[in-house]
């Protein structure tokens, strides 16, 4: 464990700033000097890698704050809402479980060829999609379907209302009969999201 | 058998014992797995005699929980006399039903709670090795979330572009090869032919595939059902084990020794 | 200004898991897939300048952590805050409620065999359980579910981190609706019960 390493998690997990004498009890081989040593190097390695936050000297103490230059980016962030529009992923997703349901993670992932935790998250969020099963196999995977906010929102009355025409992409298609429906866990038919 | 240490402490020792259980079940759970006894064949009448043991002087100790503690233990004494019941040899089609089973289910279902709790333990010493930041500018407010404005032809949009990416790449779709139920039966009956039991891992061990340990576990409860081995399992996390079914039952204690005997 | 900086400011600034439909509000570059691979990058980064800290997946969004090995460190200063750990009985009632949510105070309590109001009210109070819904039947009973705070107490990316039935052993498998008891596994046939 090298003493840079020691030296930022303190820095890092302290909820106050820490002095020079604060940071040397953690280690025998630190004392005042070399604690001071020790934060200049880390400064040049937070400059050179061009990190988000750097060392400062606070109240006779050290502490880790992000530059300034990003306060226009965590301002962005506070003041730019949660986007009406869904990304490009998460409409993309939101297709496949629309006609594919119930699905799971991995046959999204499969088909997209990308990671896709951090889109279903965002449906989950915005209640457009809901865990109404569990799938068949190891782990019994979460399996996705979409809600009745989903219905209200696109104006459907039921699920059957969405239209298939022929040129419906084959992934899209409904699985194949001779597939065992998963056994459904959540409360009430796909369409109803139990309440969490 | 084990003596539960109760007769020769002292009872205010022994409240206090008690105490350590988070309820009866807790506490009938310990006595059971203390002595290795096996939960779906209980001695009811000498687990009954242990637990009226330790819960002797709950009242006096004025134990809040006391009642209870006491419910379980009338229950134990219900049962206990409906053991010592002359069975009652059903006619064609009727079941005998032990009348121990709805508390073994009762205990199987804390037991599965009480494992689900200590792994929650473990995720939780785990997660206090570490440390989110500690000093955090005031956190921005929360920003005010949108009404959707999305229209359905932006999801058909999106449905049809799946298409287009998804169609040329047929060939990433994995099919999981299949492991027929049949070959796995096979195999465990192969097994126990030539010895009385085997370790479910020896079993899956030679094909290294989750699919294969599904399959295998399946396999042996299809057997259970026909009645062809018994599954056991001493405590939660060990080994299973799957064991020749002898026709007559108190042979099991032999082909347990002369198992170990041969490892 | 890299979307990795962006990434990295955000995440620095913030003490709760960030989703990352969050992440991408920062940026006009960035959506959910976009996030997901910045993520990666910055993970790899830390790893190779073995930086103290590292990017976890926590309730479904994502925190920066400081790695495990220097938890004896911190653990000496006062200044870095410690979460309280639970009680044995809370761990109980919360791992009732994780598994069956929604979930009544009167099934906990048949399961467990002892009254549980005193630990719900602590797992209320630390924030961990939430009233999800009210229940059928006489004075609509208040049911419970896990938080968000759970998930961040425990270190789980979602309810899909628990440990699944799959992981725990057979005979304790909860009988599936219509499914034989475990008795089936049972050693001794059910119709001949030994003597006492």
């Amino acid at each position: 464990m090298r003493l840079t390493q020691i030296v930022e998690a303190l820095l890092f997990a302290s909820d106050a700033p820490l002095t020079a004498a604060d940071l040397a009890r953690a280690d025998e081989r630190l004392d005042e000097d070399t604690v001071t040593a020790v934060v200049e190097e880390l400064r040049s390695e937070y400059d050179r890698e061009e990190r988000a936050f750097q060392i400062e000297e606070v109240a006779g103490g050290y502490q880790l704050l992000t530059r300034p230059e990003f306060a226009t980016v965590l301002e962005r962030y506070r003041s730019v809402p949660q986007s009406a529009r869904l990304s490009a992923p998460a409409l993309e997703v939101l297709a496949m479980i629309a006609y594919r349901q119930p699905l799971g993670r991995l046959e999204i992932e499969e088909i997209r060829g990308v990671q896709s935790s951090a889109v279903l998250r965002t449906l989950l969020d915005r209640e457009l999609i809901d865990t109404v099963a569990r799938g068949e196999g190891l782990g019994r995977p979460l399996l996705y379907g979409t809600t009745t906010k989903f219905l209200e929102h696109f104006g459907f009355r039921s699920l059957e209302d969405l239209p298939r025409p022929d040129d419906l992409p084959v992934v899209l298609r409904p699985p194949a009969a001779g597939e065992a429906p998963p056994e459904i866990v959540a409360p009430g038919a796909p369409a109803e999201p139990s309440p969490l | 058998m084990v003596d539960v240490n109760t007769s020769d402490v002292d009872e205010g020792v022994f409240v206090v014992e008690v105490e350590r259980f988070t309820g009866p079940l807790d506490l009938l759970l310990h006595l059971i797995r203390e002595q290795d006894i096996d939960i779906f064949d209980i001695p009811i009448a000498q687990i009954t005699a242990q637990f009226l043991a330790a819960i002797e002087g709950i009242e006096r100790y004025g134990l809040d929980r006391a009642g209870e503690f006491l419910e379980t233990a009338a229950l134990l004494v219900r049962i206990k006399a409906q053991m010592v019941l002359p069975v009652q040899r059903a006619g064609e089609g009727e079941v005998w039903e032990d009348p121990r089973a709805e508390l073994v289910r009762r205990l199987l279902e804390y037991e599965h709670f009480r494992e689900v709790a200590l792994r929650l333990e473990q995720a939780e010493a785990q997660r206090r090795l570490r440390h989110a930041r500690g000093f955090v500018p005031p956190p921005p407010p929360r920003p005010v979330v949108l009404e959707l404005e999305m229209a359905w032809d932006d999801v058909w949009a999106a449905a049809l572009a799946v298409g287009e990416r998804a169609r040329p790449r047929p060939e990433h779709h994995v099919r999981l090869r299949a492991v027929p139920l049949e070959d796995k039966i096979g195999l465990i009956v192969q097994a126990l032919k030539r010895i009385a039991r085997i370790e479910f891992s020896r079993l899956v061990q030679p094909f290294g595939d989750k699919l294969h340990g599904v399959v295998t576990l399946l396999a042996g409860l299809e057997l259970a059902k026909r009645r062809e081995l018994v599954m056991r399992q001493r405590k939660p996390f060990t080994q299973l084990w799957f064991y020749k079914r002898k026709d007559e039952t108190e042979g099991k204690d032999e082909t347990d020794d002369a198992a170990d005997a041969n490892r």
